[in-house]
């Protein structure tokens, strides 16, 4: 195994890793917001995959990928949608409805995708690739990170931007206020459907990209349930994170690492089996938990619907 | 006995140019070939097969063309309720005269072939299989391959990686997986992965050689020459038509499940198809090599475990 | 005191034109009609004291006027014109600022977040202009807040101020306080009300809701009555100027009852000590942390038949003490006995069987289970036992029946025994608590507080109540802020001050003079010496 | 995507107000028949849109899944492990935990019962081949939600987060079990031993229903029976709906923290039992049925009633069955279900606010 630490070990890892890793952190910071704001929004994986979806129908009906990009930030949005007005608006469970919306996601992509592209299987033309000048020439690094689609870098930025918007300007004050006590928001004069209601959409819109960038840049095309639980994942790091959007980058570069360590130790040579390999960031995440498990406080409302002057 | 219908069932649609496209389009074919009326259900997933075999059975299918290795343990135990005879994959173990047949169904000949057209062919001296999973069929392809390349070519070096447990769906997964073994020096793709390896021929199209060449892909079981865009080197293309016939020929001469079913190269049931990417001096090799396995010259067997398709190719230096 | 009370009633009333109107205005409940027809006129240059009995009708008046709810009937005047309040935001705008009864900040935001609260999400907090704002504050009203503490860790008076602050930063016209004293100590009860006169004289209208009649008498300009929803009554400026306290307080009691009633000030209950130690606590301790305050070496004893009072400012360990003799909270050290049996260690449970039992403060978070019935909550302590569950299996009927017993002998106001006791009214939940806890074969009870909140009717039934079970030869520990309480009911009074005991007296009926000893231990001072201002 | 405002337009509402204000009975069926309706309606415009015609798909549901005695037969079988998952959420909901982890539970307690069970047979008598399989399924479901109940007990760590983890890493623990460890050296394709037909549960009188149905039932029965008239149930509650009080009533919040887990999980490893033992009779590698996630809504649409639940989980079972055929014979792919579950769930959360809406009103 003196294959390990080799260029193209490392390469194939960080670049495993990055790829992989984008879908997630997109998810899971449009998580975030969500559950800053006090809603658990467990139909993230169906907006996801509803952004996948029509993230490809778009960029093939367009041939473009750019619009392709926009469509799956409105797909995301539009189950994002049903998830506001369904929960925050008429304050039904925020756990069944989204469980109910991903399942209800899962089966109509796979139907229309049957009647659409099942016998044709249409695929994109290889995405775009943005080098980054100078950085892209450094060894190893350069071409595994600086060398990447552009939603690579928006995604990257969006880390930047929220953290920026979280600490210096009211937004992260109001959306925590929305959270942990959103009675007090409310007769402050905020407007707690209104933040709860943005929230949910900006979850969408990030989970519908992160979707489109899996079927279009990922992919090349759209597969019934190619998600794969990714949602699900970015749900996991939105609540590891505590918060903090820099959090959710490390933690999706986690988990993408070990998704990509599965094929560099095999492309090294390595027999490890791949099953157990898989196990390793759940195993990790419960880790991290039983070892600084009191500290990871939620908003306490999250997973609450508010209605004003009901007791 | 009469046979007037027969049903086959796979797990997924029969569109996916691959195990079960083949699947279906043979069924129909060995039903127009022998006469008789046919029912597709497909699309059963790979949970309980129980009821929609019942109802199959109720229906009036006189044989059930179980498609999935994940059916053959209801299988066997529904012909055995109703009576009415059923053929499963990969049980060589479970035939039963008048009930149950087996065909096991093995590429690893046409895999074979294909790692030497592989070795012959790549620029960059090194090759990569990937697979999303590991089920029997596949893994027998794996190690002919392997082999295959092995015996052409023993300083090739193989890369093999599992996208994932049950990563069949998974097209970003195998695009994923695909760059990074053309990243760590692969030009030639052996992939097997149901929706995944739409991801895999999307990861081969996209990028290039560590050398700058193009990177060729190599399919298996179904053919997806229509969707190519010029990266196809070929594929181990199955064509179950023989064994579906031959089985219900035995079934109307009441000889169903007394033996095993298997396709071969002799029959062209597993074949190699010829793309324009294929090196013609190096095609005529292999077709050389393919008439001294048919003529019996040259024997390969097949290897079903998933451990030792990693031991054939771990390159240990 | 009943200086400041002169000083704050000479004040000429600076009554202008009505700010606010309520016009036969209604509000209805599930089951109950919370405001019935009220009409009332809130005028600037007045403090209007709102009264009345637990479940009046004072908080949803205040709901109204918050936009939290709409009224059913009637509508409201906003200087003279017809207007609507449909949301928080519209009360706000209308000049309308409000410290609500329950606490409405956010905990895990900092002071000056909490300040800000509201603001448009793309501004950045706008510190220097608050910092600026806060110097003029503290200049007139003597408030000064940590601007970058968190809000959950201060104590319930500074975030009683940040709650003030915040609505006088607000420029409102109208300043809405419900029950704002209820967690004060006396002394900020009385800033309190100094700063509410030099609002009002600043320009403002202020509403004021208490339980304390002699603060509605000593703060306010003008007095309402609400009984059951309605208005019964009122006393302007002119009216109350020509009253002593006394005369005023009669008045008032009155009109909230309906019949003559000197309630806070009972007479002291005779005593029925006996010889017999019922319950010896040994050097307990307990183990504090950044939140809560450890205990440190309590030593004490009840008799049969005795009332021991435990006075103290809130929040320095009183609530640790009871929690401790109930077995809620781990013992570091030392020892309790119950008629000589130990029960140092014994779970919740256990104590409780063998007589110990504890009435909680906080009757919310942890007395009652909001979401259920009130039935399940009379027996939420006696799960599993006998006549209520037989072999584990319930047994409806009893509980039911049990529950109706409890409701019509502690006047419990609710449509009846499955109503979530969530939607009961403080004082409400408070009586179906007091039921439960005297239930049974209590030996020792320890009451927290437990005419909290309650109006004066109650108060005065539930004091009895404590008086019966002494004299029935049980052994009460009463922990209490109201040194009227203690005064009245104990033998001796025991104060606490940062997790220790400061020192017992008898309460000999030495009124003033026992009032003051007792006020300095509460201030941490020893007896000997005199006060250091 | 307009059910929202085709259901909720202020003309019906008053139109259905005034109706239901003269007649409760009308009002019941109005509010639970009209949005199931309006899911119909939604499911079959979807139909539409993809060229299928919606009347014959519903009718081929309810020949094969309701109306024939074979389908009726296979929808009893289908609902047995579906079952068992519904006792399992129950307890868990009515205390107020999120065991979102039942998938992993299912499965390893599916695993644990495939491993055993043939290696018993002939050993020991039937029957205890049988019980042995459900209890150690049971052991080994409750074992792993241990570490989520230890962390919520102990810690107050959400359980939300470690149940998902838990069941994805139990998901997949259960794959490596059977292909690294209880693997069938007979047979080429990873799975566990067969335990032969004859020594599964048996079938009830001479239909193919697997008795796991009636095991089923009772066990649905039995935990609404238990959590809602029992005290050992009103402990449970308490600790669910308000910790704070139950500390202070005297109960251990912790041991019934972990009690609620330990029985929830235990019945999510009964139900992968049921499946081996009734009908599956080995495991496969990387099977993995998912009914967790699909029972959480059915559950909460029953509002944690065990009848209800018994109701709904036979109808989504017909569902089922009945929908695999006629998918078969108008080429609709099986996943429509999907969307016929969530549209029907959608429809009657909405019912179920307009209901509330409208007592309100009446108030
Ligand atoms: N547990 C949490 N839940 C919700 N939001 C949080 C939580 N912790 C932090 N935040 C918010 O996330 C944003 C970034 O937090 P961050 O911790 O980086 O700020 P900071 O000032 O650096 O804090 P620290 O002093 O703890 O390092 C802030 O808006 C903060 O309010
Ligand atoms: N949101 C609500 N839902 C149902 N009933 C309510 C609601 N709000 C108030 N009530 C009922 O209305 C009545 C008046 O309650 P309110 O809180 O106004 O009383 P209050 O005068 O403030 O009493 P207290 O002194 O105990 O605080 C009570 O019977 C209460 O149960
Ligand atoms: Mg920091
Ligand atoms: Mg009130």
């Amino acid at each position: 195994m003196d294959g390990l630490l080799t260029e193209a070990f490392l390469s194939s890892l960080l670049t495993g890793a990055i790829v992989a890793a984008i879908p997630m952190l997109l998810a899971g910071l449009g998580e975030q917001m969500s559950e800053k704001a006090g809603v658990l929004n467990i139909g993230i994986e169906g907006m996801m995959l509803m952004g996948a979806y029509l993230g490809f129908y778009v960029a093939f009906q367009f041939d473009s990928i750019w619009l392709g990009f926009l469509g799956g930030l409105v797909g995301g949005m539009l189950v994002a949608i049903l998830m506001a007005v369904l929960c925050v608006r008429l304050g039904l469970n925020q756990i069944v409805i989204g469980i109910g919306l991903t399942l209800g996601v899962e089966g109509l992509t796979a139907l229309l995708h049957h009647f659409q592209f099942s016998r044709t299987y249409p695929r994109l033309p290889a995405p775009v690739r943005a080098d980054i000048p100078v950085l892209s020439d450094i060894p190893v690094i350069g071409p595994s990170i600086f060398s990447r689609h552009p939603i690579v870098y928006f995604a990257l930025l969006s880390v930047v931007v929220l953290a920026y918007l979280y600490r210096r300007t009211n937004l992260g004050m109001t959306l925590r206020a929305a959270g942990e006590s959103p009675a007090a928001l409310d007769v402050a004069g905020g407007n707690v459907l209104g933040v709860r209601v943005f929230s949910v959409l900006f979850t969408g819109a990030m989970a519908g990209l992160g979707g489109a960038y899996l079927a279009n840049v990922g992919a090349g095309l759209f597969i019934p349930f190619m998600t794969g639980g990714a949602g699900f994942i970015g749900i996991v790091l939105a609540m590891l994170a505590r918060g903090r959007p820099l959090w959710v980058l490390i933690g999706a570069l986690i988990f993408g690492a070990a998704l990509s360590l599965t094929t560099a130790l095999q492309v090294a040579g390595s027999n490890i089996p791949t099953d157990v390999i898989q196990m390793l960031p759940f195993a990790a995440v419960m880790l991290v938990l039983v070892v600084f498990g009191r500290k990871a406080r939620l908003p306490a409302t999250l997973g609450n619907s508010y209605e004003r002057g009901a007791r | 006995a009469d046979v007037d219908t027969i049903a086959v069932l796979t797990p997924e649609q029969g569109s996916d140019f691959g195990w079960n496209q083949q699947g279906v389009d043979a069924a129909r074919a060995a039903a127009e070939a022998t006469g008789v009326e046919i029912i597709v259900a497909e699309g059963l997933g790979y949970g309980d097969v129980r009821a929609p075999m019942r109802e199959l059975a109720a229906e009036g299918a006189d044989l059930m063309l179980a498609h999935a290795s994940g059916y053959n343990t209801a299988g066997p135990e529904i012909a055995e309720e109703t009576g009415v005879p059923v053929a499963i994959v990969d049980s060589p173990e479970a035939l039963k005269p008048g009930l149950v047949a087996d065909y096991t169904l093995s590429g690893h000949e046409g895999a074979w072939l294909a790692g030497r057209l592989a070795a012959k062919m790549t620029t960059t001296g090194t090759v990569g299989i990937v697979v999303s999973g590991e089920p029997p069929s596949w893994n027998s392809q794996s190690a002919g391959f392997a082999q295959g390349v092995q015996a052409e070519n023993p300083d090739v070096k193989i890369l093999y990686s599992v996208i994932g447990p049950a990563a069949y769906s998974d097209a970003a997964g195998g695009n994923r997986v695909t760059t990074s073994v053309i990243a760590a020096g692969a030009d030639i793709i052996f992939g097997q992965g149901n929706g995944s390896s739409f991801g895999m021929i999307q990861a081969v199209e996209s990028n290039k050689a560590t050398d700058g060449s193009d990177v060729l892909f190599i399919d298996v079981i179904g053919d997806k020459s229509s969707l190519d865009k010029g990266h196809f080197l070929t594929s181990v293309v199955w064509d179950m038509t023989p064994v579906y016939t031959a089985m219900i020929e035995d079934l109307k001469a009441d000889k169903f499940g007394t033996r095993s079913y298997a396709i071969s190269l002799a029959d062209d049931s597993v074949k190699l198809i010829k793309t324009p990417q294929v090196d013609e001096a190096a095609w005529a090799e292999v077709m050389a090599m393919r008439d001294q396995i048919v003529a019996g010259d040259l024997s390969l067997e097949p290897i079903f475990d998933a451990q030792a398709v990693r031991d054939l190719v771990t390159v240990s230096e | 005191m009943s200086g400041l009370a002169t000083q704050a009633t000479d004040l000429p009333p600076n009554t202008g034109a009505g700010i606010i109107g309520l016009s036969n205005v209604t509000k209805r409940f599930p089951g109950v009609i919370a405001v019935d027809d009220v009409s009332l006129t809130i005028h600037t240059g007045e403090v209007h004291v709102l009264l009345g009995e637990n479940g009046a009708g004072k908080s949803t008046l205040v709901g109204m006027l918050a936009g939290l709810q709409e009224p059913d009937e009637g509508f409201l005047t906003l200087a003279g014109s017809r207007a609507r309040l449909t949301s928080p935001v519209a009360s706000l705008d209308a000049g309308i600022s409000t410290v609500f009864q329950h606490s409405m900040l956010v905990p895990t935001l900092t002071v000056l977040e909490n300040l800000i609260l509201g603001a448009p999400w793309y501004n950045r907090p706008h510190r220097e202009l608050i910092e600026e704002r806060m110097a003029t504050l503290q200049r007139e009203f003597a408030l000064s807040l940590p601007l970058d503490a968190l809000t959950g860790e201060l104590s319930l008076g500074q975030q009683q101020q940040i709650e003030i602050a915040r609505a006088l930063l607000r420029d409102s016209r109208v300043l809405i306080l419900d029950e704002a004293t209820s967690m004060l100590t006396p002394q900020g009860a009385e800033e309190l009300g100094a700063r509410m006169q030099k609002l009002v004289q600043s320009g403002l209208a202020v509403i004021f809701i208490t339980h304390k009649l002699s603060e509605a008498y000593r703060f306010g300009d003008r007095i309402s009555v609400l009984k059951q929803g309605r208005l019964a009554g009122q006393m302007g400026p002119d009216r109350l100027a020509t009253l002593s306290e006394e005369q005023a307080i009669d008045e008032i009691v009155q009109l909230m009852f309906g019949r003559d009633n000197s309630g806070g000030d009972a007479e002291r209950r005779r005593s029925s000590r006996t010889d017999e130690v019922l319950l010896d606590v040994v050097g307990l301790e307990t183990e504090g942390d950044a939140d809560v305050m450890g205990l440190h070496d309590i030593s004490l004893q009840v008799r049969a038949g005795e009332i021991l009072g435990i006075a103290g400012i809130d929040g320095n360990g009183q609530k640790q003490l009871a929690e401790a003799l109930a077995g809620q909270r781990p013992v570091a050290q030392g020892q309790v006995q119950l008629q000589n049996k130990t029960v140092t260690t014994a779970e919740v449970a256990e104590r409780r069987r063998v007589g110990l039992r504890y009435l909680t403060d906080d009757r919310l978070g942890e007395g009652s289970i909001g979401a259920f019935p009130i039935s399940d909550n009379t027996v939420l302590k006696d799960v599993g036992e006998p006549p209520f569950w037989v072999r584990g299996i319930e047994r409806r009927a009893q509980i039911t029946q049990h529950a109706r017993d409890l409701i019509r002998k502690f006047q419990v106001h609710t449509p009846n025994e499955t109503t979530p006791i969530g939607r009961l009214s403080g004082g409400n939940i408070q009586k179906v608590l007091l039921g439960r806890e005297l239930l049974g074969n209590a030996r020792v009870v320890v009451f927290n507080k437990p005419t909290y909140g309650l109006d004066l009717q109650n108060i005065e039934a539930s004091r009895k109540r404590i008086g019966e079970i002494a004299a029935a030869g049980k052994g009460v520990i009463l922990i209490s802020t109201d040194l009227d309480e203690l005064m009245a009911l104990a033998d001796r009074i025991m104060v606490m001050e940062g997790g220790r005991i400061r020192g017992t007296l008898d309460n000999d009926g030495g009124g003033e003079t026992l009032r003051l000893r007792i006020g300095r231990l509460m201030a941490g001072e020893d007896l000997d010496h005199k006060a250091s201002a | 995507m307009s059910m929202a405002d085709e259901i909720d337009t202020p003309d019906t509402t008053s139109v259905q107000a005034a109706v239901m204000r003269r007649r409760p009975a009308l009002r019941v069926a109005l509010l639970t028949l009209g949005p199931i309706l309006a899911a119909l309606v939604l499911s079959a415009a979807i139909l539409l849109l993809v060229g299928v015609d919606p009347l014959k798909y519903y009718s081929y549901v309810l020949q094969r899944g309701l109306f024939s005695g074979l389908g009726l037969q296979q929808t009893a079988t289908r609902m047995a492990p579906l079952l068992f998952l519904c006792a399992s959420l129950i307890i868990a909901f009515r205390a107020g935990i999120w065991n979102l982890g039942t998938d992993g539970q299912f499965l390893l307690g599916a695993v644990i019962a495939a491993a055993t069970a043939p290696l018993l047979v002939g050993v020991l008598p039937g029957w205890l081949v049988l019980l042995i399989g459900f209890v150690l399924a049971a052991l080994v479901g409750a074992l792993w939600s241990i570490l989520p109940a230890l962390l919520r007990a102990y810690h107050g760590v959400n359980e939300i987060i470690t149940t998902l983890m838990m069941s994805f890493l139990g998901v997949l623990f259960a794959s490596v079990l059977v292909k690294l460890v209880f693997l069938d050296p007979a047979t080429t394709v990873p799975q566990t031993r067969t335990l032969p037909v004859a020594d599964r549960l048996p079938r009830l009188f001479e239909t193919s229903i697997s008795s796991g149905l009636i095991w089923g039932l009772i066990a649905v029965i039995v935990v609404h029976l238990m959590m809602t008239r029992t005290a050992f149930g009103l402990r449970l509650r308490m600790v669910g709906a308000n910790p704070h009080a139950a500390a202070h009533a005297g109960l251990s919040v912790p041991l019934l923290t972990m009690a609620v887990f330990a029985l929830s999980a235990g019945f999510a490893g009964l139900a992968g039992a049921s499946e081996i033992l009734g009908v599956a009779g080995n495991v496969r590698a990387d099977w993995n049925p998912a009914y967790g996630l699909m029972v959480i809504p059915l559950v909460f649409l029953a509002r944690f009633h065990g009848i209800a639940s018994i109701v709904l989980v036979f109808f989504y079972s017909a569902l089922l069955i009945g929908s695999e055929s006629a998918a078969r014979r108008l080429g609709v792919p099986q996943d429509f279900t999907l969307v016929l579950v969530a549209s029907l769930l959608i429809c009657l959360g909405l019912g179920e606010y307009i209901d509330h809406r409208l007592r309100q009103k009446e108030q």
